[in-house]
This record gives structure tokens, C-alpha cells and sequence, in this order.
């Protein structure tokens, strides 16, 4: 009981580093005109402080954590996703053709085919790094950082051919969107009169399952060892190329998922700068919550609050928008930088105990 | 398709592809000497964008562009310092690390922009120096030799790196320190300090990559203007097989597809604009692909090292 | 008044560590050690796997801070806080895991950290020139501009031993630096150390072989379990009584070797060529057949193909002409997993590399190979208790010493390390077992067990390729041995004929008949 | 918890929520700039308070923040983006008190019942019409040069319209268009305009906050400049001819005097010649011969009594 305490103190550690972040932001502030202390109330209530804040919290924590579980997969399997902007966007763009496409499907079926769309997409997405990777050794930074621009070419050139909203066209506005997705593939709205939908929910199970994916099947110890060492891996019988790319498989199919969901949860249609960030965030989140599918759940939530508290500051004391990216940039900092002190807090306790 | 393969076009491409090339090899030969020491800086396009706005404001300012350039490299120097710190003393995951200072960077720099600026101005910044007889060679002269200072600097970085890598003890000591830090550090090598000074050193290219955009291309700073330049600079680190003169390659074959491709569109092929920016993208991926040779990258690339632990 | 040695350095009179405590994660690894040398002693430190010896040493060379104690240098309190320390105080080491850069050249890797006569600018020519000098002074043969990822252990071996005499420590510490040489190497080798000692040099010396130890030593100090269990003067102990210090049991040194009904074939190579990394065929033509029930030992200097031929014959690296035929199965260019299946088990030579994941705890580890079987795994989920059931077995059967079955395998020693491997792999009961340098490291205690456990092997029958550059082990454990010289099968003789005398000389490349 | 009652009646709470920043040089900054004229105007801040938020391009985020404002009781929220249409359209219903608008888009969501949404429009094309008449009239080389981000939205109306008046007054003027894919790629916008140049282009125009990037190019190399959404002169004085100047405060008047009126929405508005919303901003420094302004104001006339369609 007292390592599991002392386990979770040391997880919880590296957070106090959130407030030094937020004394400097203090000063920012000040330097500003703005008074810190109602920015920041306004940034806690807003971001928790009522139903309308929590759950924008839940909503934007939700494709952070799908992110956050792929690219879990993809770190363990030795290989550094950051193709998730481009893989959301293709996957929310098969999820939109497949709804609108199919639009007078029964819903029972059209909508966990969108999703499967999502799915799909976003492997594929994630596939070609992962082959490319496993057949011809091309490092997946690059692949995966060319893709991204890839997917935000193919989706401007979908949004306004293709896939446009005949409205758009017959209105001669011809904004870059698709058509709204039929009802039946709305996801059910846990909250009324709040975003809030049941995407949240999957999201959290499937933590779970990816949790028990990598822990307790042979494919996820395959996986682990093949991220750890390579070469043992290899010895052991393991198909080393294999195992890397399907980790950057699974991890764009979570992304791609991700982008299914945000498009069947949040936003009903397709547009533009769907994805904008959360790749990267998904990142954050994943490491935040130490590379594991179970601390990704809060790790996801906690950076969706300071995502949407951060906004909320913003309004309340009207400072540039800039200032947000600032303050998370320094978040992101100190918590990582300050993880040191609860490794070697518990290399302390293991070499007394 | 044919009128693409005219004298003038090529003359074109050679020459904007030059400059589009500029920032990236300045910000990707950085992130070289980072990550053969051992050190994946992600923030690379955060560096570059406070190397971006210093260099304009002291530039705007001081009305000289060379002033704007000094307060460009230490301004990198710092951003590298603050990332050295996270990741090398506090040992953090390399990786978020840099997303951290990308974010950091990205905000600050808006930020400054909007309290110092509050709109868009532009400035003298440095002017194209043209080299006498080298510019009078028919065709290519002009597209080689008629460019600003920074842009010959950026080239000229590529063989200095190159030799001080190969060529030095402390290329030796990055190269060591960047495959097994712990037999490097037996040896009496300092790792920490050889891995403060690579990334400082990136920092630095990286916050000369954002002036050379904001004083001596374009020549003016706006919020967010290099909208992804330092993460494709990282990409082109993989590209060139950490090799600077295997990153020039890279940067020059993507900055001359998007000049190519911006032809195929003024030339009114018809094709969707899309696929025409796609181009380079598509293209980096494939000659990878097929590239024959693959260079091993540092073995202790993005490893935090802590003496002890091995 | 100071002294000198002859490279100009001072001499260091007497190095003494006190009450040294040293605690790692769950392990006491140094429990108030005392210990010293002096100019012109060479001072043996002997113990099993795991007694703390590499510990000690690093300590001393500034890579770890003491928890407790004091290191006094000619009577003054010394505080390292890096090799560089260690180094300015006239301090080297030869490390028991290799300090190389794989990347690098040979000369690069001896010129890494030093001052260049150009200044900023490196002159590899001179070092290069110095490095082939001292290779001549002292036997060791080099290639300078090779790449160290390219050559064998023992010539990195060679390499370490050049780094250290290039800079000319006053006080040496060679922490198991004969591990990985020939018999005739390890000779030329003490001749330098000899020589040292007499210059004024200080020498501590590791390894686990008893014989080494007093042929070179003036005095000679057990560790176990981390504590000092006694230092004593060369001339008034035995082998035997070494064996008994450090294990705290009698061991035995010889083996018996019943005889065994050869079976059928099991392994067959034929006309086996292997590309090396240098681009050459490593292996030239071998052609080879082990039966089961039989151990064919392959011996030879490393560096001629052995270590190419064991990873064809694990399936990692192409075979470019000619076959591998595992239980009348051809797995020629097959991949290691088809070599599993086949029933052959791997021991390989680069055992932290190759052999386990050192993040994995031991249970994770044991089950590397097999996890996919039962009983083990049932429809892709992974059976915890089993797991723990069968490891917890194996883990006790082949006597591994480790805190829990969840300890990180990183936080073992070497030599626990080899046991698990081997426990894993003989567990497995193969039909074809590869054994690359299986005891090499490894304390005598644990030798002996090893060795007893192959022997056994070969009553059920398993098909025992034996890897060794250790003579006696090869003599002690094979039926028959194959001496293998620039890629070649130089020629196999039966075990009850092959005198050290004639090994030597097959080694060198002289066919006998 | 709402708050809506305790605002003083006397101040005229207004909100706006923007996909880029409030000094993009284009159409945030002319939306904003539009707002602050009006405050003035009504007598600063203790008459009319702004309150905005900015680089809201994601959805979700904006649409938090339009909520967010209503139920903080402003008056009137400006949704300033088309693609925040569709949540505008969920939000607005639970806030009947307040008036919404939104742009560019002329549906007032009227037909699905509701009524407290007002639209607005900018007709680009009118003045892409104009300056590409001006554009033709001044060109010598006959070859004009257009860069955009995506070919959709206020930016494709712009560059037709641009297209259209070119060719209607010189129908063998060769006109090329190019995209670069971003609103944000000042070094690729930068770059297309080099090519346009280089291709021979003497006049270019383009649109978005990016083009900043271009209109240096244009300074350096002598070529002209026409800009859209904001006056763009400021930038380079010695290359931009013309700028089409989006001017909202006639629409921000009849808004809020209608909200002050009770009327909360239903009307849709379009930024026209004709009602002052669009001007031709020409830059003092340049000459323009009078014939071309002569023709411009033909074209403007034609436009505005239904004589041409642009
Ligand atoms: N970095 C480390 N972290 C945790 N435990 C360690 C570490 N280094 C050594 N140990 C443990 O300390 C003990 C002593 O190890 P040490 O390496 O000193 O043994 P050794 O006497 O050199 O053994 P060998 O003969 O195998 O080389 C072992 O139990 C080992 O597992
Ligand atoms: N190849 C290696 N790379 C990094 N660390 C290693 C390596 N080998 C051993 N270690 C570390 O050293 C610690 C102590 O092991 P030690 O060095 O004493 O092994 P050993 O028994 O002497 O090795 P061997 O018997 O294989 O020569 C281990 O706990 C492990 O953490
Ligand atoms: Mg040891
Ligand atoms: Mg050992």
C-alpha cells in the first residue's frame, strides 16, 4: 500500500511545477496590465469550475486521449508518431465521405462503419511511415512530419471539390466544408445543451483496452520488446519490421479514430483545421500521463482543462490568445524538466528500502 | 508540360529554390550538430520564430540588419540554453521537450510581436550582394551569385560543418558523446557541456534560420510566418543521413519541387493546386525511399545520459 | 619527494579506499570495503558475478560517488566527481563492458578526449602511428582505420588495452580485460603488465579465472557479497582455496564426460559462405555436422568468423551461398523464428545486446522466445501465473540471484544475467543448441554450473554447437573440435587428441594432420 | 451562470471571435479595426465595449467562446468566420437575448426558425473587378500574376473577380494564378510571387494575411502590387497601387441600432460598392493616370447599376 502511495506521489510530483509555470506567466500578465489572480480564477473555474467548463474540458480531452493512446503504442514500439495532425484529418474526412455518402444507411450500421472509415484511414495514414519504415528503413520523423502536410493538401483539395456541401455551391460562398453528416451518426450527447458526447466514453474504454493490449497479449509484449531492444527482439524470433510498423499502424488508427470521432461528436461536418494541434497535444498528453494508456486519462483531461481554461483566461482579461501558447509551452517545460526529481525521489527510496 | 522546361523556368527555379533553401539549411545543419550529439530538438520552429522577431525589432530598431542578426543568434542561444537545461540537466524526454519550447517559442514571439509592434511593418534588411564575375556566368550567374549575404552564409555553413565535424576534436567529441556518451564520458569527455554547446549551437542556427526570413528574404515579421519550416528542418536532418551535406541535399531538393511546383501552377498546367504543393512532400518521402544508402543515425540520439545509470 | 615513471608521470605510491558503501536499488553492492594497492604491485580482485569488484573500481574512477567512505590518494583524500578527475589524478581503466563508439574508427576511438597536437584541429596520422607502435611493443595486433562496429570482441579488447597504455595511467585498473583473448594474447599481455608494475606502476586486477590471477598478482583480495572476505599475499594461497573464498563451497574443476550414443544428425552445414561487415566472406566454405547427444566444440582467435557463423546459424545475417539444414529441415537464409521453431536454441555471443531486454523484468525476459506458446500464452493473452510459475522453476533450477521475479534485468550482474539466458534457452530442451562464448564473464561457481548443464544437454540428446576462444572449456566439454582459422574449418580432431600444443598451432593457421 | 441583467443598459456590449489575429493585415484586422471605428465614433469606451478573441481557428474552441460571451450577456457576438456557421446555428437558440452575426455567409437561419442571427457578406469580386481593370490598364508586360491560400472562400471570389477585370479590358493579357496551400506560408506566398515576377508578371494581387510575404517580394524586384481585405500601402509604399479596403462599420451601425431597435437578427448583409462597405484605397505615393481611374470608376458604376456581374 505504501509503494503504491508513495508510486502515485512521485506521478503527481512533477504538477507542482504547474504553478512555477504559472508565477512567470503571473508576471506576464502583470506585464500585460492584466491582474493574474482573476485570470487565473477565471482560467479554474473555467476550465472546471462549472458544467460548461468541465465538460469542454471532457471534450477536448477526448481526442487527446485517442491521440495519447496511439502514440503510447507507437513510443513502446520504438518508434515516435507525430503524423497524428494528418492522421486525424484523414480519418475525420473517410468518416464524413462514408456518412454522407451512405446517408440513408440505418444509423445502427452507418455509424460504426464511420468510424471503422476513421479507423481505416488513419492506419493507412500511419501505414505508409510504417512500411516504409519496415521495408525500406525511411525514418518516421520524416515520414510521418511529410504526411501531415500531405493530409492538409488532399483535404483543401477534397473540401472544395469533391467533398464540398452542394449548399456552398448553390450559395456561391463555396466555404471549404463538407455537408453536415446525417443525424444518425451524431454520437448521443451525454450533457444536453453541451458538447459534451459519448465519444468520452469510448475514448476511456478503449484506454482500458489498449492498457490490457500491451500488458497481458503476446502482440503487446512483442511490441514492448521490440521497443526496447531491437536486436534481443529480433534473436527471440520476433519480426522486428513488422512489429514497428504496426505500431505505427495502430498508432494512426487511434488518431484517425479520433478524427471520426471529433467530426461524428463535435463538429458534424468536415472543415478545415479540424485536427489543428491536437497531434501534438496528443503527445503532451501521452507523456504526461507517462506513457501509459491509464495515466493518459487524467494526463488528457488536465491538459484539456488547461486548454480550455487557458481560453477562457483570455476572454476574462482580454491578453493576446499568444499568451496561452506561451504558458502551455512553459507547462509542458517545467512538468517534464521536473520529472527528474520524482525518478530519483523513488531511485532514493528503492536504494534505502 | 514543355514549356516548364525552358531556360527561364530553370533559371527561376535555381534561383528561388536557393532561397527557399536558405532558412531550412540554416535551422537543419543546427539541428545536426544537436542531434549527432546525442539530442532530438523538436523546438527547432519555435527557435526559429524568436530568431525571427528579434532579428526584426532590433533590425527595425537599430536600422542595421547585422545588429538584428546578432540579436537573432543569441536569442537562439538562449532558447537552446532553456531546452539544454530541460533535456539535458533535467533529463527530460527529448522529445516533449522540444514541443514544449516549439509552443513556447510560437507564444512568445506573438506575443512580443503584439506588445512591441501591433501590426505588420517592413524593413531594409540585409540586400543582395552581387559577386562580379561570378554573376556574369550566362544563365546560372544571376541565380547563383546575385543573393544576400546570409543566403552564401547558409551554403557556406554546409562544408565548414562538414570539416569540423570530421575534422576536429570536437566533432569528435560530438560524434562520440552522440553514440555512447558513457565511453566518451570515461574518457574525461564532459558530456553535458559538449551536448549544452550542440544544442546552443542549433539554437543559434536555428534563431539565424528565422532572421534570414524576417531581414534578409521577406523582410518582415508576422505572427506564426514560418508555419512549419523547423519541423520539416528536422525532417531533412533524417533526410541528409545527419550528414550537412546530405541535409543540403534534402533542403534543396524540397525548396526546388516547391519552386517547380509553383511554376506548374503559373504555367496554368492543369492540375488541382493541391497536388502541386503536395509535391515536395510526396517527393522527400519517395527519394528517400529509394535511396540506396541509409546512414545509421547517433545511437544515443534523444537518451538522456546519466553517469551511473549506463 | 615525488617519483616518476618513465612517461613522465608522478608515481602514485598508494591508492587506499575505506569503508567503501556502495547501494543500488535493492542490492548492497560494496558493504565497507577496504581496500589498496601499491606502486609496483599488481593487487588481484577476485569474487563471483555480482560481489561488487566492477562497483569498487568505479568508484574509484569517479563514475559513481561513494555512499560511504574514503578513497586517499598517496595519504590525501581524494573527491572524484568524474573520470576526469579520476583521470587527472593519474587514474585509468579499462572497463569490463567496452567504453568503444561503435561509430567510430579505431584511431578516433583512441584520440577521442585527448589533446590534439594541432590544436583544435585532430591529427589522426600521429595517433595512428602510435597505435601501430605500441601494437608492435606489446602484441597487439590492430587495424587502425577499421571501424569498431566491424571488428570482433577480442580485437575490441585489443583496442581498450591500447587506449590504456596510450595514456599512460600511474595507477591501472583492468576490470576482466582477459576475458575475451587467446591464451597467447593473454601471455604477451602479462609480460606488459609485468613490465609496468616494475616501472613504478600500480595494477588492480579483475578476472575469473584463478589461474590468470596467480600468474600475475602479488596479492590477491575476495569480495562477496559485497564485503571484503579477506586479502592475502600471492605466494601463500592455492587455487583451491581461492574457489573456496569467494563461492563459500568447494568447487570442482574437472568435469567427467560419459559417454553418449550419438543420434542422428541434427545439424548440417554445407559450404556455408557468410558476408562479414567488412564486406568479406567472414565465412569461407564451412561445411560442418553435429550429431545429437554430441558437443562439437568450435574453437579459435576471434576475429575469423565464428561470431559470423553463429549469427547465420541463428538466422541474422544472410548466408550468401551454401546451406543450413536444422532436423532435415532446410533453413538456409530462414528467419530466426523459423530457426526456433526448428527446435534450436541461441546463446549469443553479445549477451546485453542480443540476449535480453534490459528494461524487462527477469520473468518478461525468461519468457522471450516462448511467449507466444503455452503454457505461457493462451489465445494471444498472456498467462501470469503460469509465467511466474515456470520462471520462478527455471529462475531456481539454473540458481539466478534476483531480487524478484520483477526486478529490471538491468540491475542484475553479468554473470546472472548469463544464467538466466542459459536457463532459458536449455530450458526450452533443444534439439540444436548454439552456445557463443556460454561461460565467458561468468564467475567459476557459475561455470561450473554451466558446464554441467551442457554435459547434461548432451545425455538428452540435444546437438551442441560450443563457441569458445577458452581452451580448457572446450577440451573439457567437446567430443570433437573444429578449429576454424580466416573463415576455414582448419581441421576437427577428436577431443581425447587435441592437445593445447596442437590447437595452438591449428589456431595459427598451421593444418596438422 | 448568466449575468446578462446585470449589465449597465447604457453600454453597448459587443464580442467578436476570429479565425486569425487582430492585426492579420486582412480580414480579422479589418473587422476589428471596423468595430473600434464605430466605438469611437458612438464615444469610446464607456458607450460600446469590444471584447474579442483571436486565432480561434479551431471550431470547437470558437465556439465555446461565442457561448461563452452570450451567456456573459454581450449584445452582439460576431462569429467571424464562415465555418463557424454550423455552431452558431446550435448556439444561438439558446440565447434569444442576444444577436449573433456571422460572415461570410448571407444565411440568416431564418428558414430553421431562428431569428437573432444577422449575416454578412463581402462581395471581393466587385473590387477583385475594379483593381484588375486598373491592373490591366497599368501593366506593360500584359502578364499579371495572382497568389491565394485555398482555392475556396472570399479568397477564390476575390482572385475570379480579379481575373474577370483583367480580361474584360484586355482579353490577351495572360493572367496566372497560384496557391500556396496556406493562410499562414509567408515564405511560400513570398516565393510564388518571386515566380509570377520571374514568369514576367509586372502587376500581382493575392489574399490572405500571408501575402505580406509577397508584397516584399514586389518592393525588391519592381513589380506592383493591388491588395484586398485591408489597406496594404503601409507595407511597401513603392508597390501597391491599390488596395480594395473592406470597410464594415456601415454594418456594424445598422447592426447595433438594430439590436438597440429590438431587432436581434434576420438581416443579411453584403459589403458592396454600391454601400460603401467596399473602397478602392489608392496609395497617394504612386500615380495612377487619371484615364485608369477613370475606368476604375466606370467599372465601379457598371457594378453598382447591375451593368457588369463580376
Ligand atoms: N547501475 C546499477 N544499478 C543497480 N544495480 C547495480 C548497478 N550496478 C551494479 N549493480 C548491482 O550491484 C551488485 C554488484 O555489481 P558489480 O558490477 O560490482 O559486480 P561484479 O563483482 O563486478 O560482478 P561481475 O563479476 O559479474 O562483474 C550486483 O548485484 C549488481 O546487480
Ligand atoms: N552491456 C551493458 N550495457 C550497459 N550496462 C551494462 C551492460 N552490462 C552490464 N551492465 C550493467 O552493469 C551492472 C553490473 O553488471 P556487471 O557490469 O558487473 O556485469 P558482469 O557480471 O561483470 O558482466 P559479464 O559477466 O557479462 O562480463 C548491471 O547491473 C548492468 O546494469
Ligand atoms: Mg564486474
Ligand atoms: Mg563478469
Amino acid at each position: 500500500m505504501k509503494r503504491v502511495l508513495n508510486k502515485v506521489f512521485e506521478a503527481l510530483l512533477p504538477l507542482l511545477a504547474v504553478p512555477v509555470a504559472f508565477l512567470i506567466g503571473a508576471m506576464m500578465l502583470l506585464a500585460l496590465g492584466a491582474n493574474p489572480l482573476e485570470a487565473y480564477g477565471a482560467m479554474i473555474a473555467g476550465a472546471f469550475g462549472d458544467v460548461s467548463g468541465l465538460t469542454q474540458t471532457l471534450v477536448k480531452a477526448t481526442p487527446l486521449l485517442l491521440v495519447g493512446l496511439g502514440v503510447c503504442i507507437a513510443f513502446r514500439g520504438g518508434v515516435i508518431n507525430i503524423g497524428g495532425e494528418g492522421q486525424i484529418i484523414v480519418g475525420a474526412l473517410a468518416a464524413t465521405a462514408v456518412a454522407v455518402g451512405f446517408k440513408e444507411w440505418p444509423g445502427l450500421v452507418l455509424l460504426p462503419l464511420c468510424m471503422l472509415a476513421g479507423v481505416l484511414a488513419g492506419a493507412m495514414w500511419g501505414g505508409v511511415p510504417g512500411i516504409l519504415k519496415a521495408r525500406l528503413g525511411v525514418n518516421e520523423i520524416l515520414s510521418t512530419v511529410m504526411m501531415n502536410a500531405i493530409a492538409v493538401q488532399l483535404s483543401n483539395y477534397l473540401l472544395r471539390g469533391p467533398m464540398i456541401d452542394p449548399k456552398e455551391i448553390e450559395a456561391g460562398t463555396r466555404i471549404a466544408q463538407s455537408a453536415l453528416l446525417p443525424r444518425s451518426v451524431w454520437l448521443a450527447r451525454l450533457v444536453p445543451q453541451t458538447l459534451l458526447h459519448s465519444g468520452a466514453i469510448i475514448a476511456v474504454v478503449l484506454a482500458v483496452v489498449v492498457f490490457i493490449f500491451l500488458w497481458r497479449t503476446t502482440i503487446g509484449y512483442r511490441i514492448r520488446a521490440v521497443g526496447l531492444n531491437r536486436d534481443a527482439a529480433k534473436y527471440a524470433g520476433i519480426n522486428v519490421p513488422f512489429y514497428q510498423a504496426l505500431s505505427l499502424i495502430l498508432g494512426g488508427a487511434f488518431a484517425g479514430l479520433a478524427g471520426a470521432i471529433e467530426v461524428m461528436g463535435v463538429q458534424h461536418r468536415m472543415m478545415e483545421n479540424l485536427a489543428s494541434g491536437y497531434g501534438f497535444s496528443g503527445i503532451v498528453a501521452a507523456l504526461f500521463g507517462s506513457l501509459h494508456p491509464l495515466g493518459s486519462i487524467p494526463a488528457s483531461v488536465l491538459f484539456g482543462g488547461l486548454l480550455v481554461g487557458a481560453d477562457k483566461m483570455q476572454r476574462a482579461v482580454q491578453v493576446p490568445s499568444a499568451l496561452i501558447d506561451t504558458l502551455l509551452g512553459l507547462v509542458v517545460l517545467l512538468v517534464v524538466g521536473s520529472q527528474v526529481i520524482s525518478r530519483r525521489r523513488a531511485h532514493r527510496r528503492e536504494t534505502r528500502g | 508540360m514543355a514549356e516548364l522546361f525552358t531556360l527561364p523556368v530553370l533559371v527561376g527555379i535555381l534561383y528561388s529554390g536557393i532561397r527557399l533553401a536558405t532558412p531550412y539549411l540554416f535551422a537543419a545543419i543546427g539541428e545536426t550538430f544537436a542531434q549527432r550529439s546525442g539530442v532530438l530538438n523538436l523546438g527547432v520552429e519555435g527557435i526559429m520564430l524568436m530568431g525571427a522577431f528579434s532579428g526584426f525589432y532590433v533590425g527595425m530598431k537599430t536600422g542595421s540588419p547585422w545588429l538584428g542578426l546578432l540579436a537573432a543568434a543569441v536569442v537562439g542561444i538562449l532558447m537552446g540554453l532553456l531546452m539544454s537545461f530541460i533535456s539535458i540537466t533535467m533529463q527530460a524526454e527529448q522529445g516533449i521537450s522540444g514541443i514544449g519550447l516549439h509552443l513556447f517559442g510560437l507564444g512568445l514571439s506573438s506575443l512580443l510581436f503584439k506588445t512591441t509592434m501591433g501590426g505588420v511593418e517592413s524593413i531594409e534588411g540585409f540586400k543582395a550582394v552581387r559577386i562580379p564575375l561570378l554573376a556574369d556566368i550566362p544563365y546560372v550567374g544571376e541565380s547563383l551569385f546575385n543573393h544576400n549575404l546570409l543566403v552564401y552564409a547558409a551554403f557556406l555553413l554546409v562544408p565548414l560543418s562538414t570539416w569540423v565535424l570530421n575534422k576536429t576534436t570536437l566533432g569528435l567529441k560530438i560524434r562520440a558523446v552522440g553514440q555512447n556518451p558513457q565511453a566518451a564520458d570515461t574518457l574525461g569527455v564532459n558530456v553535458t557541456r559538449v551536448r549544452y554547446f550542440c544544442v546552443c549551437l542549433g539554437g543559434m542556427l536555428a534563431g539565424i534560420a528565422g532572421a534570414s526570413l524576417s531581414i534578409a528574404l521577406i523582410n518582415l515579421f508576422q505572427e506564426n510566418m514560418t508555419n512549419g519550416m523547423g519541423f520539416i528542418a528536422v525532417a531533412l536532418v533524417y533526410f541528409g543521413g545527419w550528414r550537412p551535406l546530405g541535409v543540403m541535399g534534402g533542403a534543396l531538393l524540397f525548396s526546388f519541387v516547391n519552386a517547380f511546383q509553383l511554376w506548374i501552377q503559373v504555367k496554368g498546367i492543369n492540375i488541382p493546386s493541391d497536388f502541386a504543393i503536395m509535391m515536395p512532400y510526396v517527393l522527400t518521402i519517395l527519394a528517400l525511399a529509394f535511396a540506396t544508402k541509409r546512414a545509421q543515425g547517433p545511437a544515443a540520439l534523444s537518451k538522456p545520459y546519466e553517469r551511473g545509470e549506463n | 619527494m615525488t617519483r616518476y615513471l618513465s612517461s613522465g608521470r608522478p608515481i602514485l605510491e598508494e591508492m587506499r579506499m575505506q569503508g567503501i558503501v556502495k547501494r543500488f536499488p535493492g542490492v548492497l553492492a560494496n558493504d565497507h570495503v577496504d581496500f589498496d594497492v601499491r606502486t609496483g604491485e599488481v593487487h588481484a580482485l577476485l569474487g563471483e558475478n555480482g560481489a561488487g569488484k566492477s562497483t569498487l573500481m568505479r568508484q574509484l574512477y569517479g563514475m559513481y560517488k561513494p555512499d560511504e567512505g574514503k578513497i586517499l590518494i598517496d595519504g590525501k583524500e581524494m573527491h572524484f566527481n568524474s573520470p576526469q578527475d579520476a583521470i587527472n589524478a593519474g587514474i585509468g581503466m579499462i572497463h569490463q563492458h567496452f567504453m568503444l563508439v561503435p561509430g567510430l574508427t579505431v584511431v578516433e576511438n583512441i584520440a577521442l578526449g585527448l589533446k590534439s597536437s594541432r590544436g583544435p584541429v585532430l591529427d589522426l596520422d600521429r595517433v595512428e602511428k602510435r597505435v601501430l607502435e605500441l601494437g608492435e611493443q606489446y602484441g597487439l595486433k590492430v587495424d587502425p582505420r577499421a571501424y569498431v562496429w566491424q571488428l570482433a570482441v577480442g580485437e575490441q579488447q585489443r583496442i581498450e588495452i591500447i587506449k590504456a597504455l596510450y595514456r599512460g595511467a600511474s595507477l591501472l585498473v583492468l576490470d576482466e580485460p582477459t576475458a575475451v583473448l587467446t591464451p597467447q594474447e593473454v601471455d604477451d599481455l602479462f609480460v606488459t603488465f609485468k613490465r609496468m608494475a616494475s616501472e613504478g606502476h600500480a595494477l588492480i586486477f579483475i578476472s575469473h579465472k584463478l589461474n590468470e590471477v596467480l600468474a600475475i598478482s602479488n596479492r590477491i583480495t575476495v569480495l562477496r557479497d559485497g564485503k571484503n572476505a579477506g586479502t592475502r599475499p600471492n605466494e601463500n594461497v592455492t587455487r583451491v582455496e581461492l574457489a573456496q573464498m569467494m563461492v563459500g563451497r568447494p568447487v570442482i574443476l574437472q568435469y567427467n564426460r560419459p559417454p553418449v550414443e550419438a543420434g542422428p544428425v541434427r545439424l548440417r552445414i554445407q559450404d556455408l559462405h557468410v558476408r562479414g561487415d567488412r564486406g568479406k566472406d567472414a565465412v569461407d566454405g564451412v561445411s560442418l555436422e553435429i550429431c545429437g547427444g554430441e558437443i562439437l566444440g568450435l574453437a579459435g582467435v576471434s576475429g575469423n568468423g565464428q561470431r559470423e557463423l553463429a549469427e547465420a546459424l541463428a538466422g541474422m545475417r544472410p548466408v550468401r551461398q551454401g546451406r543450413i539444414i536444422l532436423n532435415d529441415k532446410e533453413v538456409t537464409n530462414g528467419s530466426p523464428l523459423q530457426h526456433i521453431n526448428v527446435g534450436q536454441s541461441y546463446i549469443p555471443e553479445e549477451r546485453m545486446k542480443e540476449g535480453a531486454i534490459r528494461e524487462f523484468s527477469v520473468a518478461d525476459n525468461m519468457i522471450l522466445a516462448d511467449h507466444g506458446k503455452k503454457p505461457y500464452s493462451r489465445h494471444t493473452f498472456l498467462d501470469f501465473k503460469a509465467i511466474r510459475e515456470q520462471v520462478g522453476k527455471i529462475v531456481s533450477d539454473f540458481n539466478v540471484k534476483t531480487p524478484s521475479l520483477d526486478t529490471p534485468v538491468k540491475n542484475l550482474s553479468g554473470g546472472n544475467i548469463q544464467k538466466l539466458i542459459l536457463g532459458r534457452e536449455l530450458s526450452r530442451c533443444p534439439s540444436v543448441l548454439i552456445a557463443s562464448q556460454p561461460t565467458r564473464g561468468v564467475d567459476i561457481g557459475a561455470s561450473e554450473y554451466i558446464h554441467q548443464r551442457l554435459l547434461e544437454q548432451r545425455l538428452c540428446g540435444t546437438a551442441t554447437l560450443l563457441i569458445s576462444e577458452d581452451l580448457d572449456e572446450i577440451r573439457a566439454l567437446s567430443d570433437r573440435i573444429a578449429v576454424m582459422y580466416e573463415g576455414r574449418i582448419i581441421g576437427i580432431v577428436d577431443s581425447k587428441d587435441a592437445t593445447p600444443d596442437r590447437l595452438g598451432l591449428m589456431m595459427a593457421g598451421v593444418e596438422t594432420a | 451562470a448568466p449575468q446578462a441583467t446585470e449589465v449597465p443598459s447604457t453600454v453597448f456590449k459587443v464580442a467578436i471571435v476570429m479565425p486569425s489575429s487582430i492585426t492579420d493585415m486582412a480580414f480579422s484586422q479589418s473587422m476589428y479595426e471596423g468595430l473600434k471605428k464605430v466605438q469611437a465614433e458612438m464615444g469610446g469606451e464607456s458607450a460600446m465595449e469590444i471584447a474579442y478573441s483571436e486565432n480561434m481557428f479551431k471550431v470547437p474552441d470558437a465556439a465555446a467562446a461565442i457561448r461563452d460571451y452570450a451567456s456573459k450577456g454581450y449584445n452582439l457576438v460576431i462569429a467571424h468566420g464562415s465555418q463557424y456557421g454550423t455552431s452558431l446555428q446550435q448556439i444561438a437558440p439558446d440565447f434569444p437575448k442576444t444577436a449573433f452575426a456571422w460572415g461570410t455567409s448571407l444565411d440568416t437561419f431564418q428558414a430553421e426558425g431562428i431569428n437573432n442571427v444577422f449575416a454578412y457578406q463581402a462581395e471581393a469580386q466587385e473590387g477583385g473587378y475594379v483593381l484588375g481593370v486598373v491592373a490591366a490598364m497599368m501593366s506593360k508586360s500584359n502578364i499579371i500574376g495572382e497568389t491565394g491560400p485555398v482555392d475556396a472562400g472570399d479568397a477564390k471570389l476575390y482572385i475570379e473577380g480579379f481575373q474577370k477585370g483583367v480580361l474584360a479590358t484586355k482579353p490577351d493579357a495572360q493572367v496566372s494564378v497560384t496557391y500556396t496551400g496556406s493562410f499562414s506560408d509567408v515564405s511560400l506566398m513570398a516565393t510564388a510571387a518571386e515566380t509570377h515576377i520571374a514568369a514576367g508578371a509586372d502587376m500581382l494581387t493575392g489574399s490572405s494575411q500571408s501575402v505580406v510575404g509577397a508584397i516584399g517580394i514586389c518592393k525588391d524586384k519592381g513589380a506592383f502590387w493591388f491588395g484586398t481585405q485591408w489597406d496594404q500601402t503601409s507595407l511597401a509604399p513603392e508597390a501597391v497601387i491599390a488596395s480594395q479596403v473592406y470597410d464594415w462599420t456601415g454594418i456594424i451601425k445598422d447592426m447595433i441600432a438594430s439590436v438597440k431597435a429590438g431587432v436581434m437578427g434576420g438581416k443579411g448583409y453584403t459589403l458592396t460598392f454600391k454601400n460603401g462597405g467596399l473602397v478602392i484605397a489608392y496609395n497617394p505615393a504612386i500615380t495612377v493616370p487619371a484615364e485608369v481611374k477613370a475606368a476604375a470608376d466606370a467599372a465601379i458604376a457598371a457594378i453598382n447599376d447591375g451593368a457588369i456581374a463580376p
